[in-house]
């Protein structure tokens, strides 16, 4: 060990250590807290004296310590055999069983069922940015217009969920093609922000149009789905009408109506899942990637851009007006507070973190990032500050995300 | 009409003033997207941490405590600066540095996350509360009685307009003559041939992030202390607003976020004067959608050539 | 096709036997404290879970209720509407019977739903808006005045006592700020008094200068806000700025204890009787203080009542059951810190009272002249 | 190819009509000035070279054909059309195709992969023929398979085909682009320095491989080529051009010989 190595880890060291003072102290170490005689500082440097002696010892000690490069063996995830649908098989099984063991808890079912509405939210906005590159960051805009459109249909029209859900998804997608035209030739940061702002511009319209949604009263009553033509609900909306309970002549229990909803929703993954499974391997999907990769050589292949780019955006944004349709019938009421740009970050950040372009990894990601609150409750408060730092991470270390999608394997005929 | 023309005036200041706010963050989105041609979407949340540090230390002193009231605001601004500029490197280091050769949608997506993170780091410190900013800065600094209408300014809105006129003329000749302000223009135009040329390209970025960071505390704390109430979300509207601004005057181009800042900010401001004020959020987002569609370069940006 | 329904039907049966329900808990009465932990209105969820868990605990002390303990089963919703029906079903399937909250009117809509169906009787001591009360539920009921009733107490006032030349009126475009200024506006105009101005601002937006010189234009002397605090500290500090020179006034949203400079001095405010004043609640402000809570918060009075209201009616009915619970409390009076407290069929405190206090430069308030 | 049988080939190439004809062709950036005054033509299964030293414009000329650069002046006839300023999809579908510099190929998809992608145009690409598995979208997945194994065959690239393309070799990039714009049954086919970067062994096969895709593909070849034996070698005519100029056209001997690019290459005396 030359003198001069030994004395530039230690300088690195106490920089490494000097600035973290700097960033944890006056941060961390001192807490302002609003009490009855106003504005409070709370002093505690322990959390900040430890920072920084870990990030001292660390800074010393790394040179020496190789950390291994943490990835997961090639053969491992690129496994060259052509597996059958096994992933989605074990879901279905998986989300089919579980409600019925000790786990199925009323909590427990309520928590699923909205991480059904976010894997559809992904699955749809994965292949807007997994298949075909184009980051949106106002997915929650659409999401939004599947819902109002459920809402109003339902409000003013009587429409039941299951005439409206087609109908939802449709002005979603036609929304995202009157707005995706003039955009979609704009390069992906450009894109990206424009899609905000246009996320913001419906929120803030639902917000204000008063006549038409309400404004933040938002709408209300909306009527649940039902099964088999029979309403869900304990007393059925209609004075004559029957309710599924009183069909089966069993008497309401209040996790029966969560579990139907939790199958609907179900029902509604596996459609969106298997639809998109299909689509990827037919030709507009293989275009969408290949526009991912390099548009310029899709010109040059006579692939129109525009085309491509509209039929990815308009299916995914169709998938976040069916999660949109559902979410107001779960709900039972819709206001404009729920499809903020905090929304769009959170589906985002599921297809990231799942891996973009693998519907396996987007549920995968779905499923844990809305189930991991539930279980550590005191966790909730932590659960966006995670998802921060989860997502920078997966950009550093794996930016093909959890589980990635592998190739297929095509057998060419002879 | 005896008060059309005051009132006019009156908003032009109010205009002006609101622009100063959002040039001051929108250069620190320029430079960075100037050199290495990413949006920082953390840099709204860079100057709401600014605001905090600039409360912290006033709180930290303590108002009471028989300082002039200037004294305490070079303080905050000292402090909020060291702190805020520690933190705009320590984002550069650890969430966009490896990730400089990957595809656009990689550090973008890593600057959300980093967004989110900060946003909810302050939560968690200094709870989701709206914090009342002591008044320091009070009084008009001119107050003219035209035709029965008073058109004034405020001192803490005139002290922003100054600092962030000063600011801009200070950083556009740096930018032009300085050696480091050299090798910044040098990565601008391509950074790739600027490190063959022996220029340290990280040192440049950091730099790049340092001095926008540095400029958003400036901002976090003026704005604090003339709004009086800050809280940890206040970075996102403020951050989409600057970008916004950065755009329209052309993105890269240092005069060009201040006179997009001003822009904005006299838009905004006659959209509330003369529309509903509920539409005022509605009209900087579809300027910002516009101007995308029509002239991404932005006012006074150089326009891309899509290299084939 | 009918074949497929009944094997259908017979499966869910077979499937829903099988969870059934768990053992009733005994010992203990589960009360849900719905309240606002986290997110960005967190303070009046701090003023909720104080005045519930004093009623509570004193309650406890004197035996509470049907001989056995009342148990506070704290939820968080944020005052998110997406988060609302995950707490009401965790009250649901925890066999829970009795709520007292949700904090916001726009969380609280999803969660009355599933409450009304399930039969549980939920009392909120802060949701003001007028509509959660127009559908109908029969175990629904809160301690606080609605928009309607509180709009009209401050447009009484407006008229009669502040007679403003120009008056503006201002709303954040919430449930509760455009709730509460639509119910101002109706009544001054039915009083014959043309308000200048209609506006809403956007939450979280920190400059208003424009909105300020509009109304200087127009000669504004006297601007009612509907609205939360923050938006307001912002419209008085920038109105104080450009010496706009109006009176404002705002619902008892905005007094809270960071109203205050003075650009706040003599700002208006409907309030619920400062109930921290009567000679008889001495016993209570001491306990508060005791806590080192403050119980001049606009909702710890309402919050506190609420809990007493619904011990009081578990008492009265002499059982569990959330629909004798219910029935008794729309048939009687109760003795609470607000005064006597009396329900309307849809559930609404009848005889709820709104005085003006002036609010000063310290925070403090006083009665209005 | 001798130089008198080059001559005939050149000569009954003229006759025929040629199927892409430039007239005065000129692309302007702002004030510069990149390419003025360019006329040629390129007849039917001719193979046309265009050589210049280094900035001479030549990829610009091949940017304004393949619609990537909208030209400021002079038409592009090809078919009897001009095409001059159409969108580069638009063009790449009536017919011409064009490789780049730097190989373009969609690295993270497999190498059957990216066959299938360029014949997207002549798919099935109906949404409901695909979700519904018809037996027409069946048939025409499997035929494009076949056209795959055939053009993998053609260039040997058949071990790889389930390999994706960033892995591949950099020779095995080169000829997967060829075969990928051969695949999609081109009538113009444009290489833009095909055999840069190629070792001498590799830049034969590649002569070989050109004028094999001539012969059986009756294809036209448009060639940018800083490989001065490979031009001479293959070229029916060639257009020799310098700072945006065109200094000289003919046949390779007439090239070799014109003095005007002896001084473009070797410098007056």
């Amino acid at each position: 060990m030359r003198e001069t190595t030994k004395t530039k880890i230690l300088k690195d060291a106490f920089i490494a250590a000097a600035v973290t003072a700097v960033l944890t102290f006056p941060m961390v170490g001192m807490r302002l807290n609003v009490e009855s005689t106003g504005l409070v500082l709370h002093k505690n440097f322990l959390w900040p004296t430890v920072a920084v002696l870990v990030v001292f010892l660390a800074r010393l000690v790394l040179p020496f310590v190789l950390i291994p490069k943490v990835s997961v063996p090639a053969a491992w995830t690129q496994k060259a055999v052509d597996y059958k649908k096994w992933w989605l098989g074990a879901f279905v099984v998986l989300a089919l069983v579980w409600p019925f063991t000790p786990l199925g808890s009323g909590a427990m079912v309520t928590a699923m069922t909205m991480a059904m509405i976010y894997i559809l939210l992904a699955l749809g906005l994965n292949i807007v940015v997994g298949y075909a590159g184009l980051l949106d960051l106002g997915h929650a805009a659409f999401y939004a217009i599947g819902a109002y459109t459920y809402a109003l249909l339902n409000l003013h029209f009587g429409l039941g969920f299951w005439e409206a859900l087609p109908l939802a998804g449709l002005s979603a997608g036609l929304f995202s093609i009157l707005l995706g035209f003039p955009i979609l030739r704009l390069r992906g940061d450009y894109l990206a922000i424009v899609t905000l702002g246009f996320g913001e511009i419906v929120r803030i319209t639902l917000n204000n149009w008063d006549s038409l949604t309400h404004g933040p009263d938002g709408i209300n009553n909306i009527s649940k789905p039902t099964l088999l033509g029979y309403e869900i609900t304990r007393r059925s909306r209609v004075e004559d009408g029957t309710t599924l309970w009183q069909a089966l002549g069993i008497d309401y229990n209040h996790i029966y109506q969560q579990l139907v909803l939790y199958f609907i929703a179900f029902l509604l993954v596996v459609v969106a899942a298997f639809l998109i499974s299909r689509l990827v391997k037919m030709p507009v999907g293989r275009a969408w990637e290949a526009l991912r990769e390099d548009e310029i050589a899709c010109r040059s292949l006579a692939l129109n851009p525009t085309i491509i780019k509209l039929t990815a955006f308009s299916l995914g944004c169709m998938f976040a007006g069916f999660a949109g349709a559902f979410y107001a019938a779960f709900l039972g009421s819709v206001t404009p507070a729920s499809f903020e740009f905090i929304e769009s970050a959170i589906i985002l950040s599921i297809v990231v973190l799942g891996g973009m372009g693998s519907q396996r990894g987007v549920i995968l990601a779905a499923l844990a990032l809305t189930l991991l609150p539930e279980f550590a409750r005191g966790f909730a408060e932590y659960r966006m500050l995670i998802f921060g730092a989860v997502m920078v991470l997966m950009m550093v270390w794996r930016p093909q995300g959890l589980w990635p999608a592998s190739r297929r394997r095509v057998e060419l005929p002879s | 009409m005896e008060t059309f023309f005051p009132q006019f005036l009156q908003q032009l200041i109010n205009g002006l003033s609101l622009g100063a706010i959002y040039a001051l963050i929108a250069i620190g989105y320029t430079m960075v997207y100037g050199i290495i041609g990413m949006i920082n979407f953390a840099h709204g949340e860079i100057y709401m941490i600014g605001a905090y540090v600039g409360l912290v230390t006033l709180t930290a002193i303590g108002t009471a405590a028989g300082y002039p009231p200037w004294l305490l605001v070079v303080a905050a601004l000292a402090i909020a600066i060291m702190v805020t500029s520690t933190y705009g490197w320590a984002v550069e280091r650890c969430a966009y540095r490896s990730l400089r050769g990957s595809p656009r949608l990689v550090p973008l997506i890593s600057a959300i996350g980093m967004s989110i993170f900060f946003q909810n780091y302050v939560v968690i410190l200094h709870s989701s509360r709206d914090l009342s900013v002591p008044e320091l800065i009070t009084g008009r600094l001119f107050s003219m009685d035209m035709g029965g209408f008073e058109v004034s300014m405020s001192n803490s809105r005139a002290l922003i307009l100054i600092v962030t006129v000063v600011l801009m003329v200070a950083v556009t000749l740096f930018i032009r003559h300085a050696r480091m302000g050299r090798a910044c223009r040098a990565c601008s135009q391509d950074i790739r041939m600027a490190g063959l040329l022996g220029i340290d390209v990280n040192k440049v970025i950091s730099f790049t992030f340092i001095l926008g960071a540095l400029l958003a505390a400036i901002g976090g704390v003026l704005i604090g202390l003339s709004i009086s109430k800050i809280n940890p979300f206040i970075g996102f509207l403020a951050g989409i607003k600057a970008f916004t601004a950065a755009v329209l005057g052309g993105i890269g181009s240092v005069p060009g976020a201040m006179l997009g800042g001003a822009l904005l900010g006299l838009v905004e401001t006659f959209a509330s004067a003369f529309l509903p004020t509920e539409y005022k959020d509605m009209v900087s987002f579809g300027l910002l959608i516009v101007i995308l569609l029509i002239r991404p370069s932005g006012l006074l940006g150089r326009p891309e050539v899509e290299k084939v | 096709m009918k074949m497929k329904k009944t094997v259908v039907a017979a499966a869910l049966t077979a499937a829903m036997v099988l969870i059934g329900g768990s053992a009733l808990a005994q010992g203990t009465i589960k009360v849900a404290v719905a309240s606002a932990i986290t997110g960005p209105v967190a303070q009046y969820g701090d003023m909720h879970r104080a005045g519930v868990h004093l009623a509570v605990e004193q309650a406890n002390a004197e035996g509470g209720a049907l001989g056995k303990k009342i148990e506070i089963v704290e939820m968080d919703d944020a005052c998110e509407p997406k988060q609302s029906p995950a707490v009401a079903n965790r009250v649901v399937s925890d066999k829970i019977k009795f709520v007292l909250g949700h904090v916001c009117s726009g969380s609280f809509k999803p969660a009355a739903q599933i409450y009304n169906e399930n039969d549980i009787v939920m009392v909120s001591s802060s949701a003001t808006s007028d509509d959660l009360s127009t559908y109908g539920y029969k175990t629904f009921f809160r301690t606080i005045g609605k928009d309607s009733q509180q709009g009209p107490a401050a447009a009484e006032y407006i008229v009669s006592k502040a007679k403003p030349k120009k008056l503006a009126i201002v709303h954040d475009k919430q449930t509760y700020g455009q709730g509460v200024a639509t119910q101002v506006r109706n009544t001054v105009e039915k009083k014959g008094l043309k308000p200048v101005m209609f506006e809403a601002i956007n939450k979280g937006d920190t400059d208003y200068s424009a909105l300020i010189t509009k109304m200087k234009r127009a000669g504004v002397d006297f601007v009612y806000y509907g609205g939360y605090h923050p938006e307001l500290i912002i419209l008085l500090k920038q109105a104080h700025d450009q010496n706009l020179g109006a009176r404002w006034m705002g619902p008892e949203g905005a007094a809270v204890s960071d109203v205050k400079g003075d650009s706040a001095e003599g700002l208006l405010v409907t309030l619920p009787p400062d109930f921290s004043k009567e000679p008889a609640n001495a016993k209570i402000v001491e306990a508060f203080k005791a806590k080192r809570q403050d119980p001049s918060g606009v909702f710890v009075m309402t919050s506190y009542a609420a809990a007493q209201v619904l011990i009081d009616a578990i008492k009265g009915a002499q059982s569990e059951d959330p629909k004798k619970v219910a029935d008794y409390m729309h048939k009687n009076r109760f003795k609470t810190v607000l005064g006597d407290v009396e329900f309307t069929p849809e559930g609404d405190w009848a005889t709820a009272r709104f005085d003006i206090f002036v609010w000063h430069k310290d925070a403090s308030k006083t009665l209005a002249p | 190819m001798s130089g008198d049988a080059a001559e005939a080939v050149a000569k009954n190439a003229a006759e025929s009509a040629p199927i892409l004809s430039v007239g005065r062709l000129q692309m302007r950036f702002g004030g510069l000035v990149a390419v003025d005054g360019i006329t040629f033509d390129v007849a039917d299964k001719e193979i046309y070279a265009i050589i210049g030293p280094n900035g001479a414009g030549k990829t610009t000329v091949f940017n304004c054909i393949s619609g990537f650069y909208k030209p400021t002046a002079g038409d592009i006839v090809f078919d009897g059309i001009n095409i001059a300023g159409r969108s580069s999809h638009d063009i790449a579908g009536r017919g011409i195709v064009r490789t780049f510099q730097n190989v373009r190929l969609f690295r993270n998809m497999t190498v059957v992969e990216n066959l299938l992608v360029a014949q997207h145009t002549q798919l099935k690409t109906g949404l409901l023929h695909g979700l519904l598995n018809t037996r027409a979208y069946q048939r025409s997945e499997k035929e494009a398979l076949e056209r795959a194994a055939f053009w993998l065959d053609k260039v040997s690239l058949r071990e790889v085909a389930n390999r994706e393309a960033g892995n591949l070799s950099y020779g095995q990039q080169r000829r997967l682009e060829i075969a990928r714009c051969m695949i999609t049954r081109p009538q113009l086919l444009m290489l833009d320095e095909p055999a840069a970067g190629l070792n001498p062994q590799e830049t034969v096969a590649l002569d070989q491989l050109i004028r094999d895709l001539r012969d059986t593909c009756s294809v036209s070849v448009l060639l940018i080529e800083h490989d001065m034996s490979l031009v001479m070698e293959i070229s029916d005519r060639i257009l020799v051009m310098e700072y945006g100029q065109p200094i000289a056209e003919g046949t390779p001997e007439k090239v070799r010989n014109d003095p005007n690019v002896i001084r473009a290459y070797l410098g007056s005396e």
